[in-house]
Parts: C-alpha cells; structure tokens; sequence
C-alpha cells in the first residue's frame, strides 16, 4: 500500500483527517486535563497540610 | 447458594462500595488504567481496519471513513446523558453521593461527544450535501442535545453551595431525559417538513461486515473511553469534595513522602 | 383579584413589542410577513413567556410565604400546579386572547388566525408549566434570569414545532389534528409532571 | 402517658459547604417544655430551627414526632409552625387578609377568630392596612398572630423578640407561656439571655457552636 496514497484519502483528506483529528484531540484533552488537575488538587491539599503542621508548631511552643 | 445469589450479592456489594467516595477511589486505581488499555486496544484495532482495511464506498468513496469516528461519538452523546440522568435519578432516590458525581463528571464528556459529533458529521456532509449544515432532523436533535448538556452545566456552576449544585443538576438532567424523546419525535416531524433535503444515506440499507466490525469496535472502544475518562474526572472530583477528610490526607501524605 | 396590576400588564406588552420588531427588521413585502407572522407570534409568545418566569417565585421566596408552602402538610405539588396556572392567566391566556389581534396586523389569513389561537391555548400552559421548573431551579440565584433561558429554551423546541408548524400545514392546505393531538398530549404530560419536577426542585434550592 | 406529645431529634447535623457548623445535635422536647437554641452567630441556630420545622431535610440523624419521623409526616406538619426572619407576609396584602389567608390554608374560615388574634396582639387597628405599610414590629406581631390561628403544639420561633418593643416582648412571652402551659412546646433562638423572662421557668438550653 502507498502512504502518499493512504494520506491522500481518495480526494477527501481535509475532511477525513479534520474529523479523526479533531476526535483524538478532544480525547486527549480528557486524558491530559484531569491527570493535570489531579496533581494541582494533591498538591493544594499538600500546602493546607504543610500549613496546618506549621500553625500547630507555632500553637505547641 | 445457587448462582442468583452470588451474583446478587456481588452487585450489592459492589453497589455498596462504589457508594462510599473512599472505597470507589480505591476501587477506580485499578479500574481506570483497564479501561484505558481496553479502549486503546479496540479503537486501534477499529482504526486499523477502518482506515486500512475496509474498501472506499462505491458512492462516498474515502470520506465514508468518518463514520468511525462520527457514529461511535453520535452514539456516545445519547449513551452518556442516559447514564447521567439515570445517575442522577440514583442520587435523587437513594441519596447516593457518588450518583451525583457521576451525573456532574459526565456532563462535560458528554457535551464533547455532542460538540464532536455535531462537527464531524458538517465536515462530513459537505462533500455528500455540498454544505456544511443542513437541518437534518439528525442534526438539529444533536444540536439540542448540546444545548441541553450545556444548561446542565450552568446549573451546576450557578450554586455556591456544592450539595444544592449535584441536586439541582441532577433533577435538570432527569428533567431532560423525559423531554429528549419529544424532541426527537418533533424534529424529525418538522424536516419532514423542510422537504428536498438529502437523507443520510450510511453505505445503504445493510451495512457489509467489513464496515461493521470496524464500526463495532471503535463503538466499544469510545465506551471504554468514556469510563476511562469518567473515572479520571471522578477521582479528581471525590478528592476535591473530601479534602477534609482523614484519608484523603493520608493518601496525599503518602504519596509525598514516597517521593 | 390583582394586586400587582404591573406584573400583568408587562409580558403582553413585551410579547406584542417582539412581535412588532419584525415587521421592522425583514424586507417589506406584504407576503413574507404573512408567512412568517404565524411564527413570529410564536417565538414572541415564548419568549414572553420565558421573561415572566423570573418573578414566578421571586416574590413568594423573597418574603418567605414559599417556605411556608414547603412545610404546609398539603401537597406542594399540588400549590405548584394551581400557582403554574394562575401564572399562566396572567401571561399565557392574555397574550393568546391578544394574538389574533398581532395576527390581523400580519395580514393573516382568518382560518389561520383560528389555528394560531388553538395551538396558543394548548401550548402556552405547558411553556408557564415547564418554564416553572427552571423558575424553581433558579429562584434562590441572584441573576437567574439568563440561566432560567438556557435550561428551558431547549425544552421548549417541541411545543414550538408542533404550534408554529400547524401553520405551515394549514398554509398548504393541510390537515393540523395531529399536530393538536401531540400538543394536547404534551400538556397532559405536562399537567401530570411538571408539578412534581417543580416542588422538588424547590425543595432542592431552598435551604 | 401514650399521648404525651414530644420531639426528640437524635445526632443532627448541619453541613454548609466545607464547613461543619454543628454535629451529634440530640435533644428532646415535651409538652410544656422550651428549648432555648443559643449559639455565636454561624453557629447553625437557623439551619437548626430549619432542619426540625421540617424545610430541610435532615443529612444525618433523625427528628421524630410521635415516635413517627418527621420527613414528609402531615400530622406533623400539620402542629408546626415555623415564624422565621422572613415573615410570610404578602406586600400586597392586608393584615387582615394575609392572615386570612393562611387560616384558609388550614381550611378554617372563621372571621371572628381573625379579629380576636389580632385583638390579642393589639394590631387590630392596622387590620385594614396593607402589610407593606406596617412598622417591622407590627410586621413581627402580625407573623406571630399566625400562631393563634390554628391549633398549633409545637412553635418554632427563630428569634421572636428582635425589633419589637418592650410592650411587644412582653406581650409575645405572655402568649408563650399561655401556650406552654396548655400543653404547647417551644423551640427558639434568642440572642440574649432568658433568664429574667417569665418563659425562664419552662425554658431548657441547647448550647450550639462550643469549640
């Protein structure tokens, strides 16, 4: 099979590949966006932990 | 115990368990990453064969091959508000917290399925229609379905307090899953209407199996994506709501020090 | 009884000020506005409808007699759906005793005028029943008013499918029953639920 | 004493967003008995008076009535009465007839009992004025005229002596005791102390919000 070809999709490339393309950035957007806002919650909740040790401390002595 | 038992059994207790926020996060740890390899695996095999496999359309020729795409995420908007009305119908009934975050975390997944959908099938119908739109009952429905998904998400950003938000919400989404066949039905009656608009015509009236398998997998494929990527919203979203609570910290604790 | 004279007065002239702004804003041709007419009324209708929504329960939730309905032993639902329809005659019933006046203006014909008129009956009381659902949703918001549009403009398509597209029908000479049927069934269903949806979204949103 | 009427609420709590104002709230009122509510302001004495007259529904624990829950119970609903911040008056309204009206509410229609309330609580000349006209204490003697008008056990009072005269409180303190000494129970916020009011002998307290 010839690539040149495979891309060229019959005369319709801009519309298969805008679709397919399109799809498979929304899907990674729903792969990407969480996993980064995963790691932003856990390390908001770190810092009010840090916080807290540090105001008992200060309570404590 | 016969099998009914067992089997019963088995679902209440998982029901009991995905129930509480803490038991579904450690459940979902190993779920997730299987839905996500599951998905992978069947929208690459349904990508292979739809793209390299199955022969070009004797009237569309190549630009049928959007039809992977745009019939699994078609299927997928009406898939997922029917599991989020019935979350939401679940949370209503049974007051079960995890319901509404199932309701409030598909909404977004769902309006991109429809955003998708809606798109895919403009850019397709330009080569068949020769125009990116027309008011096609199909369409039109989808399009109403969007907006449905977005007035879900405005009620549920609209309250401050979080419990009033998920209860809210969930009644729209039940509210809406009465109407949307009503909608359906006048739509389709009103382009019926609207004559001299070509209908779909999707590869005739059967479609030959090898277009089917590859459809049937990237439909089983975007399932599992839409679990994947619900479970990866959930869990944000239970760690967000129990951020006071004991093992939430711990959990965050942990992961620091192991670091 | 009225007390509040204002509050009825506003959606008719809001509804008959839409309805006027098209003749302004299409090409004059005694025709097109004749076509169009039926249809204008109805957008014009609903969004008429649409505005008086706002001040369903503002009032009510405002001075706390809405919580008092909420903890009275009779059923909510049941004040839902008499407080629905005396909302509806004081927005709905008015504007459709006024449309075959916005109609004459249009230059419609008199056989449609008559379809226009039923279809209003029929339609408007699910607008107000349904519309109340996102009144009740949005009525401890500050600025509920655009979110009230969002949520309900959707579920509002049906009924203004059926009611503007009898007119198409009669247009071209054809039968509208059907279309009175799926009306009329729409407001049973309507009758039956909205109230329901609308004494627990209240219950939802008050607290 | 099977018809000995009383409210017991067990292990009540109240969450307002991320916040817990109160939780493990029990109590229990019988007849003749006041509940003093007190607490700091944001303490949940409201979301309290709330959660018990039955507008919000109860997170953890339960209110009986009875024995009988009190979610959804109409013989419940129907000895409550709840005077809030909020009166329930209608602006457009006269005193009379916003009275009126919750009476027929209760399917009472009885003209003479409208007078005699209002009577009771000397607002009787403002009968005939729209309730949008009245001072914030005739407002407050008129909302508490709506307890009069059936036949009520339990009030619940958020706050009942607040923007009234000395006259006014009197007179409310008056009507409490009537009813508490008739059988009636009393649930109520008040800010100050009670301990110098006549409702001081009946009167229990219920400490909200000690950190």
């Amino acid at each position: 099979m010839n690539w040149s070809e495979f891309f060229y999709m019959g005369g319709y490339a801009f519309e298969v590949w805008t679709s397919w393309g399109l799809t498979l950035l929304v899907l990674l957007y729903f792969v990407i966006m969480p996993k980064q806002r995963n790691a932003k919650i856990k390390s908001q909740i770190q810092r009010q932990i840090n916080r807290e040790q540090r105001d008992q401390g200060k309570t404590d002595s | 115990m016969n099998p009914i038992t067992i089997i019963w059994n088995f679902l209440s207790n998982t029901y009991h368990r995905l129930g509480s926020p803490r038991e579904f996060y450690t459940i979902s740890r190993y779920t997730t990453p299987v839905f996500g390899a599951l998905f992978l695996v069947l929208s690459l095999i349904g990508t292979y064969f739809g793209l390299f496999v199955a022969p070009a359309d004797y009237q569309q020729g190549d630009s049928f091959r959007i039809l992977f795409v745009h019939v699994p995420v078609a299927w997928m908007s009406l898939f997922v508000y029917v599991v989020m009305a019935t979350a939401g119908a679940i949370g209503l009934i049974w007051r079960m917290k995890m319901a509404f975050v199932v309701t409030i975390c598909s909404a977004p997944i769902g309006a991109a399925f429809t955003a998708l959908a809606l798109m895919t099938g403009s850019i397709w119908g330009k080569p068949i229609w020769g125009t990116y739109w027309v008011w096609d009952a199909r369409l039109t429905s989808e399009l109403i379905l969007l907006f449905l998904y977005f007035g879900i998400m405005a009620v549920y950003y609209a309250f401050e307090d979080r419990k009033t938000a998920e209860k809210a919400t969930a009644l729209l989404s039940v509210v809406g899953v009465v109407i949307v066949p009503i909608i359906h039905y006048s739509v389709e009656w009103w382009s019926s209407l609207h004559q001299g608009v070509t209908v779909f015509a999707e590869g005739g009236p059967k479609m030959p199996p090898e277009m089917l398998l590859p459809l049937a997998f990237m439909a089983f494929g975007f399932m599992f994506f839409y679990g994947y990527a619900l479970f990866l919203s959930m869990q944000n979203k239970v760690l967000d709501n129990e951020r006071k609570s004991g093992w939430v910290r711990a959990l965050v604790n942990n992961k620091e020090q192991q670091s | 009884m009225f007390r509040n004279t204002s509050s009825l007065i506003q959606p008719l002239v809001f509804f008959i000020i839409i309805a006027l702004l098209f003749p302004f804003s299409l090409p004059a041709e005694g025709l097109l506005l004749q076509r169009i007419g039926g249809g204008v009324i109805w957008v014009s209708a609903v969004l008429a409808t649409m505005l008086s929504l706002e001040s369903m329960f503002h009032s009510d939730y405002q001075d706390g007699t809405l919580e008092q309905m909420l903890i009275h032993p009779r059923s909510l639902s049941l004040a839902m759906l008499g407080k629905a329809l005396a909302h509806w005659t004081a927005t709905g019933l008015i504007l459709t005793l006024f449309s075959p006046l916005l109609c004459v203006t249009f230059n419609i014909p008199s056989e449609q005028i008559w379809v226009l008129f039923t279809g209003l009956l029929l339609g408007t009381p699910s607008l107000t029943l349904i519309g109340a659902i996102g009144a009740a949703l949005t009525v401890t918001l500050r600025r509920g008013g655009v979110l009230i549009a969002i949520i309900i403009l959707p579920l509002y398509i049906p009924i203004l499918i059926f009611g503007a597209g009898m007119l198409t029908q009669v247009a071209q000479g054809l039968e509208v029953t059907s279309q009175l049927y799926a009306l009329a069934a729409i407001l049973a269903l309507s009758i039956t639920l909205a109230p329901f949806a609308i004494a627990g979204a209240l219950r939802i949103t008050i607290n | 004493m099977p018809n000995l009427k009383v409210i017991s609420a067990n292990n009540l709590s109240c969450v307002r967003g991320d916040n817990l104002l109160f939780e493990g709230v029990s109590f229990d009122v019988s007849e003749g008995q006041c509940l003093h509510v007190t607490g700091p302001n944001g303490c949940g004495k409201t979301s309290l008076l709330r959660l018990i007259s039955g507008i919000n529904q109860t997170e953890t624990g339960c209110i009986k009535w009875q024995g009988a829950n009190t979610n959804d119970n109409s013989l419940f609903l129907s000895e409550c009465a709840y005077i809030a911040h909020k009166e329930g008056l209608k602006n457009e309204l006269t005193a009379i007839e916003n009275l009126r009206y919750y009476q027929q509410l209760d399917g009472i229609n009885d003209e003479l009992a409208l007078d005699d309330t209002l009577a009771k609580l000397k607002i009787l000349k403002c009968a005939d004025l729209l309730a949008q006209q009245l001072s914030f204490g005739q407002r407050r003697r008129l909302s508490f005229a709506r307890l009069l008008i059936a036949e009520f056990s339990l009030w619940v009072l958020d706050e009942p002596f607040t923007g009234i005269d000395t006259d006014g409180r009197e007179l409310m303190e008056s009507l409490c005791v009537n009813h508490l000494k008739s059988g009636g129970l009393i649930i109520m916020t008040h800010h100050q102390t009670l301990l110098d009011s006549p409702l001081n002998q009946y009167r229990s307290e219920l400490q909200l919000g000690q950190a």
